[in-house]
């Protein structure tokens, strides 16, 4: 029962806020790394609790807190919380460790200490959530979450686009609070408790209102398209160590509410799964593309998290569609696979957001284009960001192979069974996941290529140089988690009771390493002459300017090309020419304008309405006294009318 | 057990990896005959490999240790991938080797090391070219998948081995939807393997070329892996080809050398003609534009497609 | 007769105010004033018997709620108010003859309150409200600008002007009493004795005329127009006190003259008429917020927007719904008084001189970091941050409004977000101004302000993380004692 | 006999008040309008005095004498010496509502009232007709005065707006009987916000002396430049 207890840990983060919080006072290297060592203690026997929760599938009811007589709140773990409890932890301790030593490179050292407290704050907030099972406590800590979350983005309050980014994210966050309190408060109302475990018994017929409800909250939170606005405006805005925390494990936060609501609080309908489908299909594809036009690596990044929610929902509302087709089999394959992937997506893209911040502290930009070459300076990065490209790309035996691998494995087998309309359905689901997951792949190699390899495209970049050890361990220590939940994917599957979904990594990734091995050996045995190194051959430019190379626009111009329908693009080209009819050519203009569509046509209209109700309104509080009183005596006759219809 | 299939696939590979770079020389010399010239002989493939591995490696300046492990992982990878494939002898399957997905996964990770090898140098050519690369696997990828589901659903099974036993078992023509898979694995082929009208294998003029454009900085050994495992790549799918069209020959279980000689042989034959049709069909079309490929691309999925739906109502 | 006291108490106070020259010795004696006055409170509050009614007064759970509250703020701002005056005398936006204006004022808006609170005759309470009206108008008033001359004549016309309306529902209500009772009577405790026996439309008729002048004096739309102005233009001490206490004057005679009419049966359109002008009000004020460029009239509609939210509260004459709108007095207060006087000290820092010019705030955080903090933290606060006392009230009348009916209590939820959105972007998009190079002279602040500010931000963190036994108990028996059956 | 009379002596009575209500509405020259407002309250005292003959109640009687003192005597002399102080002689300014419209809305009012009243106090119409036409009166009366409130720009025309406004209520209180010393006390009231109104003033004259008029400008309490001509 103790085991199972997530109390010390807890303890010792709010241990590791506080002391953040006192070192505002006294702004000393000591005081920051205590809270740091607290902060990664604290995550790592979290850890530990969670995985005893994950191993036992019980719930367990930890304690509880009462506000008044009659309000207590329940907080409780169980598998599918154990599950994201652990995501939190892992990440926690690799960002704890990331951070450890940026109190010497960073000036504005009372800020840092903020930020400190607000992250592990965030943290504690996140994981109660998590662990609340009635709905006043699971909206007490979203909202706390939502509000930590949003200072730690104002991190650089002075930025124009910062203040910006913290707008859209505030308006936004409310907005999803809005929507999951309303969906909670009719699930209240239909069952006469806030307990989840009680609404759960009460409940006799699903509420759709409430799902829709509930759905579009959650929706906005985890960033599904087209309310997913917010998020590649906040993720750059912060930190990089808060981003990481923001995508890797707050986007799972929305997806564990809509998991523990869909399944857990209510029985799902049939139309739900389609619902969620189709949202996930629409930010997968969406999402990936806009990832593949960008050229700031942290709003690349950011889109590729709206890209891998797309991909988790799809396999929810997979499950929940193949449940209904009586294929109880296919469907948990579907689930689990995508609860692999939430874990795995939470995993690599922290680690991909650490490593972008190591690449944006020491080139001093975001921009692909000014980087390059990077891979001779900052090796070590460059190997973590590569492992991370290659997971998150599902490459075997990485970890995000394994849940895309189950999703596939589903819609597959599941061909054969259903009924005949619904296969025309699962065959776009699948021809869009096959091509999600290939422009996911065209897209990190152009990350990992335009930012690592060839030559510096500008002076920062070559003055760059290697960061310090701790933030190599933080994401160093996230991928070797990512390459064992790869590898041992199908050993911790069968231990959690999912016997022979999946094939063997482990066992796989022996076979390709002895086969990797023997070529190498065979290249060794058959060197006989000395390697040279000399310039890159191109056509006889005899210096390899960096000027020829491949942009990451140029790379993925042919893509923009091909699916400018999609991209909305608009080339437009103007040319001078030498004569009048047109044959030699003089010079020109040439410039593709992608103009963010949602923006357009979705966000700025509705705020601007918003806004041009309140003018109207607030022409009308005009201080002059007469109209006020004029107010007065309109209000008066009309009330004294009332009196008389009611009589 | 596994220590059994185990040879068994090692058998397979080794056939494949012996007998690719054959196939090249045939499609080649096809290819020659077409154009009225008389063309290299079919062993041509042999001796660059064996001239290429004796030559020197040129590294470029810019170039970091991805284009110095490309070429062995290429090849690792491509031998993992051809245990996949069995082409004379149907092992057991074991980790779950053989699981199509994962087949086409390991391919997918083959391209994209080569991708980032051709970004490596800084060379404008090895860009263009895994940009280009990278921007057609999107297109093609969801023809591929879905001609792995309708194999899937046609046969029932997730693992390539047991797909084979099936069809050996049902004999040919028995399954006639295989016929239409057979035709879109066909134009799969084509398209992975970098042939007209996709590439041209030939040129190296840089409008045209897309996988050789990321080769360009490859040198001595490991341009001659680059070339091997290209040429197996070629032979595994010609293998899986055969293996669901005409998979007489291949035997499931316990057999004496003669046999399995026998069956090697079989393959040889069956490839060779494959590879004859292959030379035809390129000889037949011209090199598209680029950006006319989708077309192209589109044209195969709509085909497989149509075998899934009419597969689905039968 | 104990409630006669405050007046001994209040007449003392102003007559040493008169009397002394000296500016500290009238902070001593104001502060010394409040505290009294609370001792008082509490006194009332330990040792006398709830409910006990003698000639015109009553003490009951409601009031002595009410009396404790405004006791504190009053405490807090009193504590505050030497400090600020004095900022004001230096700058000479005070003149010096005007200082006991402002303390006599002060002392006597600081002696009637708790009186208007404990009168149970509705006609005597009728009058207390009005006189606090006249005297906080003069304190409005005290700072001798224009603006300010006219905000507190605005105020005055239009609270008085609706005041008579109600007195006009008073006369109803007397009428009606005098078909029970021969002699006729305008005490609460009887009219509720005898009020199931009215004729219900007559007695909505009172209702009405009473609401018109008591929601004018809790700033109702559309009688708030008065209030931003007031609550701007004021000195921040005192628009703490119109925000923190006067506006539950207005709230708590809603609540008593309601309390009578649902004692009638037949009179649940009066809960209707009420949620409407509930939803008026926030719907507008929260429009309104989003166009403020002024902080002090930022909060003032905050105001405006939770008195909407109190009164949909009271609409719904709910145990629950009533519980939870007590507390949420409470909380309003609180950090309403918190977010004033903060708001004050800013103000003092970056007063611009032109009139009608806003004020411009430059690096908060570096120059006033205490008040900046204080501020946002009022701000998390009344935008219903959890763990702050507005959030769970809030929640739980939301979702009592919601089991009553889904569609209105969903449309709520929009302007208090809006609210909310607007309070948080006004303070981030005003503090990160940064001042290139010129920026006014540090205003270095009294312990005395940062003291009463810290111990509103204690009282927030008391109520917030859990409602006090006491205060639960209290509550309950308010539920109970305004005709409410079955507490919570 | 003689309560009949008295009766119909109430009603004309009332009558003319709702006249002198009118006159407030629409005269121009403010002594006048003083005056009218002091012969309003004096007719109330008179009410008053008929109603004490009705019934023998005292309180009525005191409710005379100190309306004939402060209504009739004492705030309308303060109010000219007000008038005094500062030169001016007429209200000519009208927003929203010129006197002829605004009489044509209270006399809508007034009907309007008649019928909501008639529905709420029917068993009052039959039994107490008295009480129900003076409700009538008196809130048409406050109606109007808010008319004047809003209607009329200079401060001491919404002063006296607001004075019959309470003379309104006042009517309406003593066809009450036995309504307890309130009214008495809202006389008072009046008094403390009149004596407001003038300091608010006088502080005004502590502050700088141009921005003292820009204010009473703005009050208009000081004829502008363009209201001159």
């Amino acid at each position: 029962m103790i085991s199972y207890d997530v109390l010390p840990g807890l303890i010792l983060l709010v241990a590791a806020s506080l002391t953040a919080g006192g070192g505002i006072l006294c702004t000393r290297q000591i005081v920051y790394r205590l809270s740091v060592v607290l902060g990664v203690l604290g995550s790592f026997i979290l850890v530990i609790s969670s995985l005893y929760a994950i191993f036992s599938d019980t719930m367990v009811c930890l304690f509880t807190y009462h506000v008044s007589q009659t309000i207590w709140l329940y907080f409780g773990i169980d598998r599918l919380s154990g599950i994201f409890i652990l995501l939190l932890s892992l990440v926690s301790c690799a960002g704890s460790i990331y951070i450890y030593d940026e109190f010497n490179q960073d000036t504005k050292k009372i800020r840092l200490m903020v930020r400190n407290a607000l992250m592990y704050a965030f943290l504690i907030s996140m994981i109660f959530v998590l662990l609340a099972q009635d709905s006043i406590g699971f909206i007490t800590f979203w909202e706390l979450m939502a509000i930590t979350s949003f200072f730690l983005v104002m991190y650089e309050y002075e930025k124009a686009e910062t203040r910006k980014a913290g707008m859209y994210y505030i308006a936004m966050t409310q907005l999803s609070t809005v929507f999951i309190m309303a969906g909670f408060l009719l699930l209240f109302i239909s069952t006469g408790t806030f307990d989840f475990i009680q609404m759960k018994m009460i409940q006799i017929e699903s509420n759709d209102l409430a799902f829709l409800l509930l759905f579009i909250g959650f929706a906005i939170k985890a960033g599904v398209i087209p309310v997913h606005k917010w998020l590649p405006y906040a993720h750059p805005a912060a930190p990089s160590v808060i981003s990481a925390l923001m995508s890797g494990v707050m986007l799972n936060i929305a997806i564990y509410g809509l998991l523990r609501m869909v399944l857990f609080i209510q029985s799902p309908a049939f139309w739900w799964g389609f619902v969620i489908l189709i949202f996930g299909l629409v930010s997968a594809i969406l999402g990936i593309m806009y990832a593949m036009k960008e050229s700031d690596i942290k709003v690349l990044l950011a889109y590729s998290s709206i890209e891998n929610i797309g991909v988790i929902l799809i396999g929810i509302g997979l499950s929940i569609i193949l449940s209904f087709s009586s294929l109880p089999y296919m469907a948990t394959l579907a689930l689990v696979g995508s609860l692999f992937h939430a874990f795995s997506h939470g995993v690599i893209k922290s680690l991909l957001f650490m490593s972008a911040g190591s690449l944006v502290h020491s080139t001093g930009t975001r921009n692909l284009d000014e980087m390059g070459g990077l891979i001779h300076r900052m090796p070590k990065t460059a190997g973590i960001f590569f492992t991370g490209s290659l997971a998150i790309s599902a490459i075997p035996p990485l970890c995000c192979f394994i849940g895309e691998l189950m999703i596939f494995e589903a819609l597959f087998l599941s061909f054969h069974e259903v009924a005949p309309l619904m296969r025309f359905i699962l065959l776009i689901v699948l021809s869009i996941l096959a091509f999600v997951s290939a422009m996911s792949a065209a897209c990190f190699v152009k990350a990992f290529g335009i930012a690592f390899l060839g030559l510096p495209r500008t002076k920062g970049t070559t003055i760059s140089h290697e960061v310090s050890i701790s933030a190599l361990l933080g994401p160093g220590m996230l991928a070797i988690i990512g390459v064992v939940f790869g590898v041992f994917s199908y050993q911790i599957l069968s231990l959690l009771g999912y016997p022979d979904l999946i094939p063997d990594m482990s066992g796989i990734s022996l076979v390709l390493f002895l086969s990797i091995g023997c070529v190498y050996l065979l290249t060794r045995l058959s060197k006989n002459t000395p390697d040279r190194v000399t310039d890159t051959w191109d056509c006889g430019i005899r210096t390899p300017a960096a000027r020829i190379e491949y942009t990451s626009v140029g790379f993925s111009e042919p893509l923009l090309t091909i699916f400018s329908a999609l991209f909305r693009t608009k080339k437009c080209i103007t040319k001078q020419y030498q004569d009048p009819d047109h044959c030699i050519f003089q010079g020109g203009t040439a410039e593709m304008r992608l103009f963010r569509f949602f923006e357009e046509y979705l966000y700025i209209p509705v705020s601007k309405m918003i806004y041009r109700t309140a003018e109207i309104i607030s022409r009308h509080q005009n201080g002059s006294l007469d109209t006020y009183l004029m107010y007065l005596f309109i209000t008066v006759v009309i009330i004294i009318l009332m009196m008389g219809c009611i009589a | 057990m596994i220590g059994t299939s185990f040879l068994y696939c090692l058998l397979n590979t080794a056939l494949i990896i012996l007998v690719s770079p054959l196939f090249m020389g045939i499609i080649r010399k096809v290819k020659a005959r077409a154009q009225g010239r008389r063309g290299p002989p079919i062993c041509i493939m042999y001796y660059n490999l064996a001239k290429l591995f004796r030559k020197e490696v040129v590294y470029s300046s810019a170039s970091s240790w991805v284009i110095r492990i490309t070429p062995v992982v290429c090849m690792g990878v491509i031998i993992l991938a051809c245990f996949c494939i069995p082409v004379v002898a149907i092992p057991e399957s074991f980790f779950g080797i053989g699981n199509i997905i994962l087949f086409l996964y390991l391919l997918a990770l083959y391209r994209v090391m080569i991708a980032l090898s051709g970004l490596d140098a800084g060379s404008s050519f090895g860009g263009m070219g895994s940009s280009r690369e990278m921007s057609l696997s999107p297109v093609i990828e969801p023809t591929i998948i879905v001609v792995a589901a309708a194999l899937t659903s046609v046969l029932g099974t997730l693992n390539i081995y047991e797909m084979i036993t099936v069809t050996s078992q049902a004999g040919m023509g028995a399954i006639p939807t295989l016929i239409l898979i057979a035709v879109s694995l066909f134009l799969i082929l084509i398209i992975e393997t970098s042939r007209i009208p996709v590439d041209n294998p030939e040129t190296h003029l840089e409008l045209t070329m897309i996988h050789e454009a990321m080769l360009l900085e490859f040198s001595g050994r490991n341009l001659a892996l680059m070339e091997l495992s290209h040429a197996t790549k070629q032979a595994i799918l010609i293998g899986f080809l055969i293996g669901i069209i005409a998979p007489f020959g291949i035997i499931s279980e316990g057999s004496t050398p003669a046999i399995l000689a026998l069956g090697a042989l079989l393959f040889v034959i069956k490839g060779s003609f494959i590879s004859l049709i292959i030379g035809v069909f390129e000889s037949c079309l011209a090199k598209m534009r680029f950006f006319s490929i989708p077309t192209f691309f589109m044209l195969a999925f709509f085909f497989s497609a149509l075998t899934l739906i009419i597969e689905v109502f039968s | 007769m104990i409630a006669l006291s405050f007046f001994f108490v209040g007449a003392c106070a102003v007559l040493l105010m008169l009397l002394t020259k000296k500016q500290t010795a009238k902070r001593i004696i104001l502060v010394l004033h409040a505290s009294v006055n609370l001792l008082i409170a509490t006194f009332l509050y330990v040792n006398h018997s709830i409910p006990s009614t003698s000639g015109f007064f009553r003490i009951d759970a409601l009031a002595i709620f009410e009396v404790i509250l405004s006791c504190l703020i009053f405490f807090a701002v009193s504590i505050y108010a030497g400090g600020y005056v004095s900022r004001l005398v230096e700058t000479g936006e005070l003149s010096k003859k005007s200082l006991n204006l402002f303390y006599g004022g002060f002392s006597l808006l600081m002696a009637v309150t708790p009186v208007v609170f404990l009168s149970d005759n509705l006609a005597l309470f009728w009058i207390l409200a009005e006189i606090t009206t006249v005297i906080s108008a003069m304190l409005v008033a005290s700072l001798s600008a224009r603006e300010n001359i006219d905000a507190a004549i605005t105020y005055i016309f239009i609270a008085s002007t609706a005041m008579l309306f109600s007195f006009v529902g008073l006369i109803f209500l007397f009428e009606l009493s005098r078909h029970l009772i021969p002699s006729g009577t305008l005490n609460w405790s009887s009219l509720m004795n005898i009020a199931s026996g009215f004729d219900p439309v007559l007695v909505l008729a009172a209702f009405f005329f009473v609401f018109i002048g008591f929601s004018t004096k809790s700033g109702i739309v559309p009688f708030h127009t008065w209030l931003p102005q007031a609550h701007a233009k004021a000195p921040s001490a005192v628009s703490a006190v119109l925000s923190g206490v006067l506006l539950n004057i207005g709230i708590y005679g809603i609540i008593r003259v309601f309390a009578i009419v649902r004692q009638v049966p037949g009179t649940e359109i009066g809960g209707t008429f009420l949620l409407f002008f509930g939803l008026l009000t926030i719907s507008i004020a929260s429009m309104m917020m989003l166009r403020q460029t002024n902080l002090k009239k930022l909060i003032a509609f905050s105001s405006i927007e939770n008195m909407g939210f109190i009164l949909i509260g009271i609409a719904l004459w709910t145990p629950v719904a009533f519980f939870w709108v007590l507390f949420y007095i409470i909380a309003h207060s609180v950090t309403k008084a918190e977010l004033f006087l903060s708001a004050g000290i800013l103000h003092r820092q970056y007063r611009s001189e032109i009139p009608d010019e806003e004020d411009r705030i430059v690096d908060a955080f570096t120059m006033q970091p205490g008040a900046s903090l204080a501020l946002l933290v009022g701000a998390l606060a009344i935008a219903g941050t959890p763990l702050f006392p507005i959030f769970l009230p809030k929640f739980l009348i939301i979702a009592d409004i919601f089991s009553i009916m889904p569609g209105i209590g969903f449309f709520i939820l929009f302007p208090l977000a809006i609210a909310a959105f607007a309070f948080i972007r006004f303070i981030f998009t005003s503090f990160s101004l940064s001042s290139h190079g010129i920026r006014p002279e540090q205003y270095n602040v009294p312990m005395g302000m940062y003291f009463s500010l810290l111990f509103l931000l204690l009282c927030m963190v008391l109520i917030g993380i859990g409602i006090p036994q006491v205060l639960e108990a209290m509550m309950n028996t308010i539920v109970d004692e305004i005709g409410l059956h079955g507490g919570v | 006999m003689i309560l009949d009379i008295s009766a119909e002596m109430i009603r004309i009575l009332l009558v003319l008040i709702m006249i002198t209500a009118a006159l407030i509405i629409s005269t121009r020259s403010l002594s006048t309008l003083i005056s009218v407002y002091s012969v309003q309250s004096f007719m109330i005292v008179v009410v008053a005095l008929i109603l004490w003959l009705i019934i023998k109640d005292n309180t009525l009687l005191l409710i005379a004498v100190i309306t004939l003192i402060v209504k009739v005597f004492i705030i309308p002399g303060f109010i000219r010496r007000i008038q005094r102080t500062i030169h001016i002689r007429s209200d000519i300014e009208f927003c929203y509502l010129n006197p002829a419209g605004s009489i044509v809305i209270s006399l809508i009012i007034m009907i309007l009232l008649y019928l909501v009243f008639s529905r709420i106090l029917h068993e009052f119409a039959t039994e107490n007709p008295l009480f129900f036409l003076g409700g009538i009166t008196g809130v048409s009366i406050m109606l109007m005065g808010l008319l004047v409130t809003f209607s009329r720009k200079k401060a001491i025309t919404k002063v006296i707006g607001y004075l019959s406004m309470e003379n309104g209520v006042l009517l309406f209180g003593c066809f009450t009987t036995e309504l307890p010393f309130i009214i008495e006390f809202m006389i008072l009231i009046d008094l403390i916000i009149l004596v407001l109104l003038t300091t608010i003033m006088t502080i005004g004259i502590d502050s700088s002396l141009e921005e003292y008029h820009k204010s009473l400008i703005t009050h208009h309490l000081w004829p502008s430049k363009e209201a001159d001509e």
